[in-house]
Formats: C-alpha cells, structure tokens, sequence
C-alpha cells in the first residue's frame, strides 16, 4: 500500500519510453524505406501487383494464422506445416467425389484431427513441440508415401475448382484470409478460449495452479491451427490441381517467417492475428520488390531471413522496455 | 537418498541407445538376408562423420540451454565457400568455412547474450537468411569442386574402418569431452543451461560463455560443411532439413536434455553413433525410404514422450490410482 | 569388404550372358517420395524382379546419403549397380571407386559428369530434346493465333540440375530460331509447384496480361500452376488470344490440362518408359547382348492432336 | 531523524554508498540513498516492500549499474560493472532470489563463480574446504556429489548461503536469505554470519524478521520509498521503533476479539498421504475460521497443500468439499470442486509476470466472466473493481504488467487471485506473506480472516511462528510428515516451536 502511494509512480506510467519511440522509429523508418524502394521500383503501385501481393500472402498467410494460436498457446513452432497441408491436400482432392462442401468438411477434419493430437500431447504430457513435430513430419510423409507409393492424387472430381475463384477479381483465398484474420482475432480477445490460450503461453505452470484447463487449451489451439493448415492445403491443392508429399513445399518455414515478422515472440503469451496478417503482407511485398527489381530466389529468401532477424530483435526490445 | 551414476538420463539415454542399436546392427543378418562386413562399420563411421560435426555443435547449444537452429544453414554456407574459395587450394577454402562459421556464431551469440534474446527466432532467422545468402552466391546451382586429390584423400580407408574424415570428427568429440570435462567451461555451460540467472547472480560470464558456445557452433558446422564438400566434390546450396533432423535426435539420444543444463560430449557421441547405426542397418537392409522416415518418426516420438514432463505425472496418477492407499508405517505413529 | 583390391575382376564385363535369374542390382534411385521416382521404381523393380532379379532398394532423395548409399553399394558387390544422379559431381568419385572394385554402373535419366562419361552405362532422357518439344510448342502455339512476336517467361526446375540447364539448353537453341519471340524472364521454380504458382503471379503482376503471351512450366505441374496462376489474376489462358502455356514432362494433371485446352502442350519423360527402357536395357545386358554404352530414350512432342496416344503413357503420375 | 552516531565494533568505514539513484522506466527505486558499514559489522537494511533495498543490493553486487552516485569500498570509488567485478573487489551475495542451479552437483554449485577453483578442474583438491563450509551451514547429511534437484528448497537456500561465506569476501550481502527457512535452519545462518564478521567482513543483511534483525545485527538502516530514512544502532530500536521508522505508522494487528467463530464443516480430509512425505493428515475445516498447518522445510506441510490443490499426482487419502468427495491428482478436479490455490513459488507457479494486475486478479475466474465462450465486458470490469478495492491496490494501475510491482504487491494480486469468487470453497495459501512487508502482512492478514467469516474454509502453511499466532484460530503442526498436534486457540510460541522442530516424541516419553 505504502508503495503504491509512492508519488514518482504517478504521472510517468502512460507515457512511452524511450526505448518504445526507438523502436516505433526504426518500424516507421523501414515502413518508409518498403514504400520508397517500392514507389521507385517499376510497375509495383499498380492494381494488379497489390493484387499479386495479397494473392501471394494469402496461402502463407491463412497457415500463419494457425501458427499464430499455436505460438500465443507458448508451444512454439510447429515444424510438420508442409507435410500436414501436403497430407490433407491429397485427402482433399481424392474426396471430391463427395462434392466440394463435404470434401472441405473432411480435410478440415483430417488436418484438425492429425494437428490436434500432437497438440494433446504437448499441451497434456508437455512434450517439446519442436521435436515432437520434427517426428511428426516424418510420421505424415512416411504414412503419405506408404499409402499412395508416391504416386500424386489427382482430384476425382471437379468442385475443387470453385476455390480457384476470382470474385470482383481477387482470388476467393484473398477474401478467406481476410475473414479468418478477422476471425481468429475476435476470437483470442474476446473469447475465455483466447484470454485462456494468452495466459498459458505465458506461464504453463502458473496456468495449471491457476486452475486453467491447460491440456485442453492447448489441444483446441492446435485443433484450430490445424483446420487452418487445412484450409491452405484445400486452396493448394485445388490451385495445383494434383497432390502429392511435396505439396507443402516450404510452407513452414515461410509461416514460421510471417508470424515471427508480425512481431510475435516465440515464447508465446503474446501476439494476434491481424500482426500475423501484417507480417505476411510485408514479407509477401519485399519478396515482390525484389523480384521486380530482378533479384535472385536466394537473395529473397536471404532478405526475408534479415526481415525476420530485424523484427524479432526489435519486438524484444520492445517488450523488455515495458518491462523496465 | 544418492542414486547410481550410471542412472542419470545423461549417462543411461545414450549408453542404453548405443547398446541397442549395437545388438540390432549385429543382428541384422539374421532377419535381411545380408552379411556383415568391416566395410559396414566403416560406412556407419562414414555417417558419424557427416552428422556429427552437426550433433555436437547442436549438442553444445542445447548444454547452454539454447537451441541453435542455423547450424545446417551454416553448414550449407561452409560447404559452398570451401568449394568456391578452395578450388586452388583446400586450406583456403577450409579456413573460409570455419572462419565463417564462427563469424555467423559469434553474431548470433552476441545478439543473444547481449540482448538476451531467445535463441531460438534469432537462429532460425539465421538459418533462412543463410539459405537464401548461400542460394545467392551459387546462383542457386550445385557447385563442383575440382581438386579431387583431396576428394579421394579425405575417404580413403584408414585401419580399414575409419577414415581421415571420420578421424577428424572423432577427434572433434574427444577434443570437446577434454575441455568440458577438464575445465570449468563444461560445468559453466550446463550451470547456464541450467539456470540462466542464477548463474548470473553467482558469477558466471553468461554472456561471454553464450557467445564463445554459439562461435563454437558455428565453427563446427562450417567444418562440417567444408569436410562434406571435400568428400562429395560439390556443395549444394540447399541441403534439406534431414541433417538438421538427425543431429537433432542424435543431441537428443545423446542424453542432453532440451531443457538445457544437461549432457557431454562423450554421450553426444554415443548418440550419433546410435544414429549412424540406425542408417546404416537401414541402408544395408535396404529398407524403402518411407520406411526409414516412419522409424526415425517412431524413435524422434518415443524419445519426446518419454522426456515429456507431465507424463511422469500422469503416469504416477494413474499408478496412485490404481493401486490400494499404503498403509502408514506402524512404528512411527506417536 | 573392400573397394581397391578386388582389381584382378574389374575387366570382366559383368553382363556376359547367363540370364537374368540369380542377377543381383544395387539401386541407387529417386526415393520414392518423389512423384517421378515412385512410378520409376514400381515399374522398374516389377519388371526386373519378376525375371529373378534381385534388387536391394538405396532409393533415396537426399544427395549426401546417395553417396553413402552408393559406397554401400560398392561394398555389397552386386552384379550392377544402378543410380540416378541427384547431385551430379558428388557421384564422380563414387563412380570411379566403382570402375576400380570392377562393378559395373548403369545411370539412368540425367546424365553423368563428363569426367567419368566413360565409365558407366547410361539409358538418358533426352532433356535437350524435352526443351526443344517445349520452344517448338510454344512458336507453334503462339503461330496458330496468328503473333510473329510475343513475350515469354520461363519458371524452371531446380537449376543446379542438368535435367534443368539441358533442358534449357535444348530450349533456348530453338527459341534462338525464331528470334521475333523473346523470353523475358527465367526464375527458378525449383520444382516445386507452390513456388512456381508464387512467382508466376508476381510475374504475371509485374508485365500484365497482355505483356505475358507464352509461358514454359519446366514440368507439367508448374505448367498447371501457371495457368491457375494467370487464370485467378483474370487472364485469358490459351483460346484464341490467351496466354500459351507449355510443360515438359508429362503428368496426369497436365494431360487433363491439355484436354482442357488451357496447356498447349507437352513432351514425355515419363518415369514408365523409361523404366521400361532401362529394364530392358539390363535384361540385354545380362543376356550378354553387349548393348550400346548410351541410349537415349526417344521423347515425344504431346499437343492436342495427339494427346489421346499419350493419354495413358502420362496419367501414372 | 539524522544519521546516528556509529557504534561499531571498529570505527573505521569500509563500505560506503554515496547518493546512490536508480531508476526503472517510471519508477525511481532508490534515491539518492546514502550508508556506510564498518569492517566486521552486520549492518540491517529494513524498509516495506518496494523499498527500493534489493535495488540497492543489485547495484552493490555488480547486477544493476547506478544512475546516480558512488559506492567506496575501502578508500577507492569502484565502478561495478558486473558480477565478476564486484566479486574481484571482494563482494559475496545471496540473492533475494534462490540462485543456485539444480541440474549441478552441491560442490559443482559451491565453486560457481568462486574465484578460487581455476579454468582446470583438479579433481578433489577442494573437497575438504567445501566439506567445512556445508558443515557450517548445518548441511552435514548432504553430500558434494549429489544433484542439487535432490534437495529441498531449504536445502539449496543453505547451499547459496554456503557459497558466499566461502567467498573469503569483504562485503557479503545478504538478500532474506532466511525467508525461504525455517527457525531452526536461521540459526545456522546467523551462527555462520557471526562468525564471518568477527573475521572482519562487513555484512549488509536485508530482512523483513524484525527480531532477527534486531537481535543479529549492529545497525539498521531504513529506506522508505528509495530514500534512506535512517540509520541507526539496533541496540537503540524496538520492534515497534523500527516499525514507525519503515511505515510512519504502526499496524493494526488483529484484536484478540476477531477471532472467528466456527461454521459448518467445509473441507473434510482423512488419510492424506503422500508417499515419502506426508503420512496420513486428517483435517476438518469449517467456515469461519482460519487454519494453519505448520512445520519446519520438509514436514509435508507444503506438500499437503499442494496435495489438496491437485497438483501432487501420487497423493492418496479421502478429501470432501461440502461433503463431495474430490478426486485428487489434477489441479482441474480441485478447481470444480472449489479449491483455490496460491503457492510459495509465486514467480514460475503463481502470476503471469508479463500480463496486466486485471488478467492475473480474474485469471481464475473466466468461466464466470463469459456467456457462451464470449467474455462479458461488463462483468469483467465489475469484478476488476470490486477486487482491486479488496485488496487494496490502486485502480489506475490494473492495466501495468504485474512485473513492475514490488513483491510485496505481487503477492497481493496474488492471494486477490483466489478471493471473491462464489465457486471458491477453499483456499490454500502456502506461505501467504512470505516476503511481504509488516503493512503488507496485516492487510493480507484481514483479507485471509474476512475470507474465513464470509463462509470459505481457509488454510494456510506457515514456518512463521508470529505469522501463525496472529492469523490462525486453529493450529495443526507437522513433523516429518507426521501430525504431531491439533491447537485450538491461542498456543505459546514455545510449544509450536518445539512440536515442529522435535515432533511430539520427546513429549510422549515425558
Ligand atoms: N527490473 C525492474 N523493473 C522495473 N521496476 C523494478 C525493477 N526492479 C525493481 N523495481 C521496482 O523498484 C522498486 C524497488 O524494488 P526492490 O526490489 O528494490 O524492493 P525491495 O525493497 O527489495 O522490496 P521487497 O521487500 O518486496 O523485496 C519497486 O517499486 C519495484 O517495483
Ligand atoms: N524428490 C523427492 N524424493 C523423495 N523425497 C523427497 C523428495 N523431495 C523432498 N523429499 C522429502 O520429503 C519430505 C517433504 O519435503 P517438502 O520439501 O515437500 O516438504 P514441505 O511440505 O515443503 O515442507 P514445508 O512446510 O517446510 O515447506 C522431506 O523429508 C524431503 O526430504
Ligand atoms: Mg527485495
Ligand atoms: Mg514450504
């Protein structure tokens, strides 16, 4: 009580620190420097590249925000992205004989259910989510070759082609990102669910002697996270027309790459999906600067891997200039 | 109260593993249809010598309680500089791999002890920028290196079963069980592991040790990359997460916890021999690859599972429940 | 077992009649967890073993474990080994440890570095060809709408493979031809369908619909993803005025495409033929048939016209 | 209240902190604060929580850098840069917080950091020396090669203690190196600190036991919100003295009269074991009183609660609540059944340090805050003040991270955690004030017995006997896992003391 009465406390405690406008200063100055390199690269303000940029985020993105609940939920990474979506693409596609609604039901479920398991068991044995995905990744890609010897699953019927979808002239995956990031962060403010998935983030023993159900919170954010690498495996798989163990192809690294650029730390406890939407559009615009401006794969890669570097080192300053 | 030494996870995990893998390579002939030779062990060693550059700098992070997931994107950098800058002569290209490396780790590790930054964000943004920057130097094509003397001398079979390669990284584990046993460098690398503050509070240059094991990691790897490139004669710019994956499970058979403050190197060799035994009775079986990927899948699981806190306690409830309450010692009520 | 002092046997040439039954192959092939390679071993391995081959599965698609396995190989001493080269130099000195242990190597698909072009026996794909099918589909596309010019994009496979630097080999000798089309960009797709879906859509950004007339997916399934990719940016893909797409080795997703009329064409390398061929090639050659130290399987052009022939060739992968 | 003249056993100064400021973002923790210890003195530094004392500790043991002003040891002005230089000046610490590592061996953990074991490891050469020092802090049953994680909290506090009275320093700070122990386990601490200063080393000894401090040391000086109110000889001060100088007031403890009157039972527990630890405890708790169970480190007491709260997976024994029986083993199945939970450990088993004062009050209380899964803002932020008002903190600040709050503060979001909430039916409380200052204590103290008179079973585990005279009604003390005996009522110290140090042997046979 005493202590709380201390008069220096008072005033200062809303104002930003120093270190807070340093950081704000260098996201601002990097913001101006996309716009510029972006302003003065040919044919980048244009309707169609924005488009391109949203498209090409979009697929990323949609994963990213399943990584997102699993990241906030204090497991870290999920390491079996690529081989879950390829997994669940070949379902998806060998299904649409069902027709497109019951085959989507059914990859969700698939991806849901293959996700939610490791999730049990990291969210009630505590197993290392690191390794713990490492083995699954195998696990699904070894089950995947065995089953189809390799061979692609081509889809055994048409109704995938609806998600190829261009309304008023954006992909369909551009408006379902869009929708799920809307989603998924109504649902981490406002929901017991989402405050539940914070705080076990934070602290997963503080948690559990809170009394939180910290088993199942973390379980049902991997469920979730897995319908959503279901729903990016259904649009691939649908984009590509065929599936097979290599559909994911680096998609884990890249939603790795988005959420870390939307500034959320990988101890968990922190983060939303709107900043994960963000760090995907901003990798998704560099990368299309630097293609334009005719740089290499590798130097885009390269670049994302700085832009990754450079967000993780500022939210941490960031963070632990609240902390002082 | 004191339990045998023998018991300790970081001596029982790795011997426990070795010893099993042993007794299934020797008995592989008795379930494939195939005989055993000296070449076999001198593949298996062949194997060590790929990953384990790898394990044991991967081994040495987790010890520090960090986990240091650039190693194959310095590994991948290494090969490619020793193959573009050793044409002429390897030393060159030898020296650039390791002095890169340690270059990389020494970044890392003063952006993580100076900023006290997670390791784990910080070197998987390295290792896709490493990727990338490596892709960009080869134009993202495989690179040949041309001096093929010492492509034929790094493999050529010593004492029948080893080879100048496998020497060397033998040599690299004894040299790491040395200083680790025989210094205060190990104890302080696992207090670290152990309890980062703390160790802070007693005295131990944290930072200076992070940044030194981080160096040493990346060192490591480039060694293992410029010694790779030597033996295949090329060097690839990107080369896939499997290294990654199998010196991750050799760290982890070889006993060091991921949890930090746990291991030695002597495990960590255990452990990587372990899983140089397991591919090589996979290849001489000639198991189809998904195969092979199921089974490490399979070991990668069971050792997680295993290590995974809450199961002990779930374990013990479901042991507490099934069996009738003990009865309180007589002697002792007052 | 040992590599280096078993010269005594090295000239004997392996094959020397005798049949097929007993015969023991080292396969160092595509691991199966690679569309191609899964077709590839099923038809090769079903072939060969129903004649009483015995064959010991290295597959793998990993280069460096290639090599372990390739040496593994060496030290089981069968009567042939036979590899694919995922990562064409590292094999140089395994092929070499090989000549000197006297077993004989037989390399299909890519080919080998010229440094040991002697040393094995090769049943290639013609990539020079494949790339040449592919310019010739789209002048002959982009002909039929009646353009003596247009702009073309490339998105390849992997470039540090020659399956890919032939192919662009053969490519661009033939767009040298017809100089009035002009390829604009080439990017690296890696093989990889979802990256080449990526860069299309930025390329296609980048120059428009109507900057973009023909584009070249090095393998059916970038091809695919090209057209899915212009398709969703609102271009027209082939037609009377649309963008003419062509691929280069066959799969089923493009055979469908082709029917659909939004890919124009194609050319073969599908892993069946040329696991017949190779099978075949190793059956004369145990049969003391001295076959020629190369061939090189024949590879066909697959339009619209005559993709009912190809049809069932394609659709196994 | 000026500087007191020194009274010291030798006059000269060797430690000096001049003007001494630092701050933390907003918060000025220490100002300007300026005291001297003499060579051999013990030299108390008091002040409530927040005091800004262990801040003060940090910047004389190398961990925090001053702002503002000079530390002198001996005649030089020293610029501490960081551990390892302070300990080159010959500066030894035990930290407020426990800092030893669990994955090492005893002895492994005595040589951290001392400057006297080399970059070699020559074997056993300083066995002997680690032996003695053990055996000086009473540890004679631990052994050098044991893994740390095999003993008690109490154990490994010891094993710090040991560590800095092996330094050979000239400064030893101690930061409540006694808070974690209990009475008996302090004696070894304070024999040990003696002896240290009668070689000569100045000690600086924080503590929030007034009577230690009072008995232990020479003088005390007090901080009050980072400003140094005084320094003065202990044999000059009271408890109630040194209680006005921390506080400018002296705290209400609670009358004899509020004691609480028994209710209905409310938690009924029969036969709690746990193996190796507690031997059959059986407890009736009814509303409207406050329980204790006591015991020394090691006596179960924690464990039993720590049993009953769900979190010992191999507890046995029957536990009813309102007469439904509670399945043990799993914190969730205590939780419905209504029991709430506020361990020792309040930094990795307690708050989320890095979420706003309003999550940690309601992170026990979602279910009641949502409808259908949604939060209900009206509801949270009418529960948020009701409790913030409860327990006495300032509403401006619900929305600041806990971290920036004294531990004190922290440990009162903490207990708030557990309180007003209709599906609460017990709470357990291990150590509810540990290291919370005298105002601190009291208001936790009323919080705990209003809690008890509005029909909620309340029991807490304590090794304080102040702590258990003044709160509890009814008192069950434990040795070696082992009931010894049942208070009802106000108990002599002496009799808690030696039933929990000697179990209730001796008295049987006499
Ligand atoms: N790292 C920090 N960041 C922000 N504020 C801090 C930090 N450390 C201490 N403070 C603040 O400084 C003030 C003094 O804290 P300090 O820990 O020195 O108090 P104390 O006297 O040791 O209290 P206690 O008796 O509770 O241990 C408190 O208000 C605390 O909240
Ligand atoms: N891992 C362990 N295995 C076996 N015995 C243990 C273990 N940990 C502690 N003990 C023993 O169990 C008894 C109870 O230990 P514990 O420290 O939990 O008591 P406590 O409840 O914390 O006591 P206090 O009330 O003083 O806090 C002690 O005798 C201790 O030595
Ligand atoms: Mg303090
Ligand atoms: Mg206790």
């Amino acid at each position: 009580m005493t202590a709380l009465a201390a008069p220096a406390r008072e005033a200062a405690a809303a104002r930003r620190t120093r270190a807070e406008l340093a950081t704000d200063g260098v996201v601002v100055v990097v913001v101006v420097a996309v716009l510029l390199a972006g302003l003065s690269t040919d044919r980048f303000v244009s309707v169609a590249n924005a488009k391109a940029i949203l498209t090409s985020a979009s697929l990323v993105g949609v994963c990213a925000l399943g990584l997102t609940l699993i990241m906030i939920g204090g497991s870290a990474v999920s390491l079996a992205i690529s081989q879950t979506v390829a997994a669940v693409g070949m379902v998806f596609l060998s299904a649409q004989s069902l027709g497109l609604v019951p085959a989507l039901l059914l990859a969700v479920v698939v991806g849901a259910l293959v996700t939610g398991v490791q999730g049990a068991v990291v969210g009630h044995a505590g197993a290392n989510p690191v390794v713990l995905t490492i083995a699954a990744s195998f696990a699904i890609a070894g089950v995947a070759t065995g089953v189809t010897d390799g061979v692609s699953v081509s889809p055994s019927g048409t109704g995938y082609d609806h998600l190829n979808a261009t309304p008023a002239g954006l992909p369909l995956s551009v408006y379902v990102l869009v929708a799920l990031t809307l989603g998924v962060e109504w649902t981490l403010r406002r929901t017991g669910f989402g405050r539940s998935l914070y705080l076990v983030g934070e602290n997963r023993r503080a948690a559990r002697a809170a009394g939180l159900a910290v088993g199942r919170t973390t379980t049902l954010a991997w469920l979730g996270a897995g319908a959503l690498f279901a729903v990016t495996a259904a649009f691939t798989a649908a984009f590509n027309t065929s599936a097979n163990v290599n559909l994911g192809g680096t998609l884990t690294f890249d939603a790795i790459a988005a959420v870390l650029a939307g500034g959320t730390p990988i101890t968990g406890g922190r983060g939303s999906a709107v900043r994960t939407f963000l760090g995907a559009v901003l990798i998704a615009a560099v990368s299309d600067i630097l293609l334009l401006r005719g740089y290499s794969t590798g130097v885009q890669v390269l670049v994302k891997g700085l832009i990754v570097l450079g967000v993780v080192v500022l939210v941490h300053l960031r963070t632990r200039s609240r902390q002082a | 109260m004191r339990r045998l030494r023998l018991a300790r996870p970081e001596l029982l995990l790795p011997l426990t593993a070795f010893g099993l893998t042993l007794v299934v390579f020797l008995l592989t002939p008795t379930w494939a249809d195939v005989e055993l030779s000296s070449f076999d062990v001198y593949n298996t060693l062949q194997i060590l010598a790929r990953l384990g550059p790898l394990a044991l700098a991967l081994g040495l992070t987790m010890i520090a309680g960090e986990f240091d997931l650039s190693v194959v994107g310095t590994y991948a950098l290494g090969g490619m500089l020793t193959v573009q800058l050793g044409q002429d002569d390897w030393r060159v290209g030898l020296l650039a791999a390791v002095g890169t490396g340690a270059a990389i780790g020494l970044v890392q590790g003063a952006l993580i002890a100076g900023l006290r930054l997670p390791s784990m964000p910080v070197t998987l943004a390295t290792y896709i920028a490493l990727l990338g920057l490596t892709s960009a130097l080869s134009d993202g094509l495989t690179k040949t290196y041309s001096n093929i003397d010492v492509t034929l001398w790094v493999d050529q079979p010593v004492l029948t079963v080893f080879s100048p390669r496998s020497l060397i990284t033998l040599g690299l584990f004894a040299l790491a069980a040395l200083l680790l046993a025989g210094s205060r460098w190990g104890r302080e690398l696992r207090a670290i592991g152990g309890d980062r503050r703390a160790s802070r509070v007693a005295g131990v240059r944290v930072g200076r040790l992070l940044v030194a094991t981080f160096a040493a990691s990346g060192a490591l790897s480039g060694l293992g990359g410029a010694l790779l490139s030597f033996s295949l004669g090329s060097a690839n710019p990107d080369p896939g997460v499997q290294p990654l994956i199998l010196a991750a499970a050799a760290a982890l058979l070889g006993g060091v916890s991921l949890a930090g403050g746990r291991g030695a190197p002597l495990g960590l060799l255990a452990g990587i021999l372990a899983v140089a035994l397991l591919a090589e009775v996979a290849t001489v079986a000639a198991l189809p690859s998904y195969v092979t990927q199921l089974f490490y899948a399979a070991l990668l699981g069971v050792i997680v599972v295993v290590d995974a806190p809450d199961l002990h306690a779930g374990v013990t409830r479901l042991r507490t429940h099934l069996r009738p309450p003990p009865v309180p010692p007589a002697e002792e009520t007052p | 077992g040992g590599s280096g002092d078993d010269d005594d046997k090295a000239s004997a040439s392996g094959g020397g009649g005798g049949g097929l039954d007993g015969k023991t192959v080292d396969f160092v092939g595509y691991g199966a967890d690679n569309p191609w390679g899964a077709h590839f071993n099923k038809v090769f391995t079903d072939k060969l073993e129903g004649q009483g081959v015995e064959i010991r599965d290295l597959t793998t698609m990993d280069p460096g474990t290639a090599v372990t396995n390739f040496n593994q190989a060496i030290s089981n001493k069968p009567d042939l080994i036979v590899a694919a080269l995922l990562d064409t130099s590292s094999m140089v000195v395994p092929i070499e440890k090989a000549k000197q242990a006297g077993i004989p190597v037989l390399v299909f698909d890519g080919r080998p570095d010229p440094s040991v072009d002697g040393d094995v026996m090769q049943v290639l794909s013609d990539s020079e060809a494949l790339g040449v099918a592919a310019a010739q589909n789209l002048v002959e596309g982009l002909q039929a709408q009646g353009k003596d010019s247009g702009d073309i994009i490339v998105i390849t496979g992997t470039k540090s493979g020659f399956a890919a630097q032939d192919r662009m080999k053969g490519f661009d000798a033939e767009m040298a031809k017809n100089p009035s089309y002009e390829v604009i960009e080439t990017e690296d797709g890696n093989w990889d369908p979802a990256l080449t879906g990526k860069i299309a859509t930025q390329l296609i950004a980048k120059h428009g619909c109507d900057g973009i007339q023909g584009a070249y997916g090095m393998a059916d399934y970038q091809a695919v993803a090209i057209i899915a990719s212009a398709e969703q940016a609102g271009c027209q893909v082939g037609g009377a005025d649309g963008m003419v797409v062509t691929g280069s080795n066959c799969f089923k997703a493009g055979i469908e495409a082709i029917k659909a009329g939004t890919l124009y064409g194609t050319a073969t390398e599908d892993p069946g033929t040329i696991a017949e061929q190779t099978a075949d090639y190793i059956e004369r050659y145990f049969n003391g048939e001295e076959p020629p130290a190369t061939e090189v399987v024949k590879e066909e052009r697959v339009t619209a016209a005559n993709v009912a022939d190809f049809e069932a060739q394609c659709s196994n992968a | 209240m000026s500087e007191a003249p020194v009274a010291t056993r030798t006059s000269e100064g060797l430690v000096r902190v001049e003007g001494l400021s630092k701050s933390f973002g907003s918060t000025q923790a220490v100002r300007a604060a300026s005291f001297g210890i003499a060579r051999g003195e013990i030299h108390a530094l008091c002040g409530h929580n927040g005091a800004g004392k262990s801040t003060v500790v940090k910047m004389l043991s190398g961990q925090e850098a001053p702002d503002d002003g000079l530390i002198r040891i001996g005649e030089e002005a020293l610029d501490l840069r960081s551990r390892q230089v302070a300990q080159r000046y010959g500066v030894a610490l035990v930290d407020q917080e426990l800092s030893v590592v669990p994955s090492l061996t005893v002895a492994e953990n005595l040589m951290l950091g001392d400057a006297r074991t080399g970059w070699l490891n020559r074997g056993r050469s300083s066995a002997a020396r680690f032996r003695a020092l053990l055996d000086g802090v009473g540890l004679d049953h631990v052994g050098l090669r044991q893994p740390l994680s095999e003993l008690g909290i109490g154990e490994r506090q010891l094993v710090e203690v040991a560590r800095a009275l092996g330094q050979d320093a000239r400064l030893l700070i101690l930061d409540e190196p006694t808070a974690t122990l209990s009475d008996v386990e302090s004696q070894y601490v304070y024999a040990s600190v003696r002896k240290v200063a009668a070689a000569g080393c100045a000690i600086l000894f924080v503590s929030h036991r007034l009577g230690e401090v009072l008995d232990l040391c020479d003088r005390v000086t007090v901080m009050r919100d980072g400003a140094v109110v005084a320094t003065t000889p202990a044999a000059e001060l009271t408890v109630d003295t040194l209680i006005h100088q921390m506080l400018g007031e002296a705290p209400q403890r609670l009358a004899e009269s509020a004691r609480g009157q028994a209710g209905d039972v409310v938690l009924d527990v029969e036969g709690l074991s746990v193996p190796a630890r507690l031997h059959g405890l059986d407890l009736e708790l009814r509303s409207g009183q406050v329980y204790a169970v006591a015991g020394q480190l090691g006596s179960g007491a924690s464990e039993a609660l720590r049993a009953l709260a769900g979190l010992v997976p191999d507890a046995t024994g029957r536990v009813r609540v309102d007469g439904r029986e509670v399945r043990l083993g799993r914190s969730t199945a205590s939780v419905r059944a209504g029991v709430a939970f506020v361990s020792n450990d309040r930094k990795s088993e307690g708050l989320f340090l890095d979420k706003p004062i309003g999550w940690n009050l309601l992170a026990t209380r979602l279910g009641a805050l949502t409808r259908g899964g949604v939060v209900v803002s009206r509801r949270w932020s009418a529960a948020l003040d009701a409790l913030v008002d409860l327990c006495g903190l300032e509403r401006r600040r619900v929305g600041h991270d806990v971290r920036t709050l004294s531990g004190g503060n922290q440990q009162k979001v903490f207990v708030g955690r557990g309180l007003a909430r209709d599906d609460v039916r017990v709470l357990l409380l291990d150590e509810p004030t540990r290291g919370v200052d005298v105002g601190g204590r009291a208001a936790i103290h009323r919080l705990l017995r209003d809690a008890a008179e509005q029909g909620l079973a309340v029991l807490f585990s304590s090794t304080e006997l102040e702590e258990l005279q003044d709160l509890a009604d009814v008192v069950v003390t434990l040795h070696q896992g082992h009931v010894v005996q049942r208070h009802d009522g106000p108990t002599p110290g002496a009799v808690l003391l030696r039933e929990m140090t000697h179990g209730a042997f001796e008295e049987v046979r006499r």
